[in-house]
């Protein structure tokens, strides 16, 4: 009886069903939270044409920069891009696609797909180039442009701890865009730095409910730091 | 003469009030955070999620798990609370941050606001400006006045592609404190040492100067 | 010879796979939860905020904090996690609940199902009743055959408002179970002792039977 | 220097500022997880014309439902209700008017309401009298109904604890409607079980974050239980 055990101990097993031209949701905000492991294995899998839906894209050589290294990624849905090299390169030589969505948007797109909701008003980026093709209308005197939910064929996330039913939570600003990825992959993976058993995280305090996990995958992470800014002590 | 860098986040942090919720974007906006006025509480906003952020880290305190909007490395004071990025922007879109501070390329009279695209260079993304122009209760633009070239960024309608429409009400540049309302920006007050005149030469729109404009106060 | 409440709740239990998150509605559907077959594991969602619904409560466990969405006593199992009711909502209209069980007044052969309003009677509400038919995966309607009267309630066409359309794909009855597509109803299992011709008799919708149609099993 | 503290120390201050006609959002699942004490303080105000947003309207006697004694409610928006004879009576003769929202949806419009979301777009209640005068809308071959977000003059809230600062976390199933009600009161109210310093409440398991709060006071809670059902030990 397998019931409610998200776990699978390798990593071919947690992206299992991946294929070209898929939509990948990836947690993470610059490259704070990311799944490391996860991405690794994508760029193993050598799987191209992929649609990728997360705030940035890594920096050179690591997140899901790597993923650029071998053309695996088609198009970028972001809010903020371009802190690497690679990625200028082949954005300008139209190797790759971008959607630039506000931050906020991007994230309520992402609990939106997962919540069932195929479309929500919002009045940022009106009267932008955001708002360019989008259907306005005007609330309380106020005008609004209508953005859409984003549902994933996989959401790649990155959590503290979980348990062996899935249920996570994540440390400090780590969460960003995680716990939203998680609730709109058609399957959600997980990797995390702590499996523990069911009972161990408090009910309340359950930030991601096992309901949204398809698989739980132990990983090691390098956890590397983008701006480094200290003050003496 | 024009205000310093930290000149201008002197006279931005004049605006925060006591109990004050604070955004504040990269660059000069940030500096304000270190001229909080005595006797002032306010607390700041993150996007990335953070409500109550902190100093820099010292050596020791250093965690890749602990960042500010700009991935810099961060803390959190006592009394912070943590959460993803749907609630951050939700308190942002919901008009639950009382004031954001960020730069801009541009300004126009109508309050509209370019600072995220210069077309023909690359473009790296709007991030949470967008959002923030969309939801804060009250958005102070700082800025220089005037470009490298002498040329104004008070303009009377931008020209670059738009982050927001008629949102812009308070600017705080090198020069001057203006309001933008009924399609004009209304000076409030003068960079010490420098004339109506200079400033009137420098702000391409519509500027409106009601009777002796005083000087900006620092203490 | 028609089954007992406790006799459709068991039929209604063997629906269930390893592994399922199910939310049951008041009534018949909540006494499957004591029917859940040998070697299958199934996690209960209770739109109040629960997820790992367990047993009532001990009269030393009673927590006035802990309720079901019928808003009993309840405790929860090792392993749930509680949350609030937009969330709760979310798995149940982003389809995340495997399987939803609910009572229904009347059924048609389009999938329209009348659940919570009878014209002329005092209308208390449809609760979570229009979220979960709108958004679950697998949709079961559990009840009588016929009314009081032996007035089918499988119809061509509801009488009553709705509570949502196009929706319902198996009815399990004390007479039968069904399935609901191409605008009819299929014909898929008998209750032990009852023949095809009683069914049909009841069944106002249009009734497809295909070949020999066994009898539900009970162990 | 007030800076953060929300504490008040009297349900006078607490409820300050409400008047005849307002609109007010209040957290609770029946009797479960209210305000009980901001509820009596309204009471006692003797408000009137109150439009109530509530997923139910209490019962005879307590929660919500002393409101109707002295015909306080003009209007609720809610999900189920009539539990109580008085309710039904004041309904009957036209006396209070109900507007009923699926359970999902009412949530999400509270959401909404918090997040300046004006409107949104669900499949619950389409085709269903729910939908009557709401415009329909297409989303990849499925039809959608357009809900609005939903903001208060008041929200009242009931935590298990808060911080001096406003933060709140809730115990247990008490959780339910609570933390988006608070999200989407133009003045929000939290009464809660007890009240510590900052900095005693982990930053993420903060459930209710301080900037939606405007005030926070210390109740005692009669927590009268609904059904309570018991199995044998």
């Amino acid at each position: 009886m397998a019931g409610f055990n998200k776990v699978v101990s390798s990593y071919e097993e947690a992206m299992q069903g991946l294929a070209d031209n898929m939509t990948i949701l990836a947690g993470g905000f610059g490259l704070c939270g990311i799944p490391e492991g996860l991405i690794a294995q994508i760029k193993k899998m050598g799987t191209k044409g992929l649609t990728i839906v997360s705030n940035n894209c890594g920096v050179d050589g690591f997140g899901l920069g790597i993923l650029l290294e071998d053309r695996q990624i088609k198009k970028m849905i972001s809010s903020y891009v371009g802190e690497n090299a690679l990625f200028e390169k082949q954005l300008i030589a139209g190797e790759l696609e971008v959607e630039l969505t506000p931050q906020g948007t991007l994230a309520e797109r992402m609990r939106a797909g997962g919540a069932g909701i195929p479309g929500f008003y919002t009045a940022t980026g009106y009267g932008t180039p955001v708002a360019e093709g989008k259907e306005v209308k005007e609330f309380n005197g106020r005008n609004y442009i209508l953005e859409e939910g984003i549902v994933g064929d996989f959401a790649i996330v990155k959590a503290w701890k979980a348990d062996t039913f899935g249920n996570c939570i994540y440390k400090d600003t780590s969460m960003n865009f995680n716990p939203l990825a998680a609730t709109a992959g058609k399957i959600t993976v997980v990797e995390v730095e702590e499996i523990v058993e069911p009972g161990q995280l408090k009910p309340s305090e359950i930030q991601t409910q096992g309901i949204y996990v398809d698989r739980v995958i132990k990983g090691t992470f390098e956890k590397r730091i983008e701006r480094r800014v200290t003050r003496e002590a | 003469m024009a205000l310093s860098r930290e000149q201008i986040a002197m006279r931005v942090a004049q605006e925060f009030s006591d109990g004050n919720y604070v955004n504040l974007g990269i660059g000069i906006p940030t500096l304000a955070a270190n001229y909080v006025p005595e006797g002032i509480s306010v607390m700041m906003h993150s996007e990335n999620g953070l409500l109550g952020m902190g100093p820099y880290p010292t050596e020791d305190q250093v965690d890749p798990d602990m960042i500010n909007a700009g991935k810099e490395t961060v803390t959190a004071i006592t009394g912070a609370s943590i959460f993803e990025s749907a609630q951050s922007f939700a308190m942002i879109r919901g008009g639950h941050v009382d004031i954001t501070v960020l730069g801009a390329f541009e300004v126009d009279v109508k309050g509209n606001i370019a600072s995220w695209m210069i077309p023909g260079k690359l473009v790296k993304g709007m991030g949470g400006a967008m959002d923030l122009v969309a939801g804060a209760q009250n958005i102070i633009v700082t800025m220089t006045h005037a470009n490298k070239n002498g040329e104004s960024k008070l303009l009377k309608a931008c020209t670059l592609p738009l982050t927001g429409v008629n949102c812009i009400t308070r600017i705080i540049t090198d020069l001057a404190v203006l309001e933008v309302k009924d399609n004009a920006f209304w000076l409030k007050e003068r960079a010490p040492g420098v004339s109506v005149e200079e400033i009137r030469s420098k702000t391409e729109g519509e500027l409106i100067v009601e009777g002796d404009v005083p000087e900006m106060q620092f203490n």
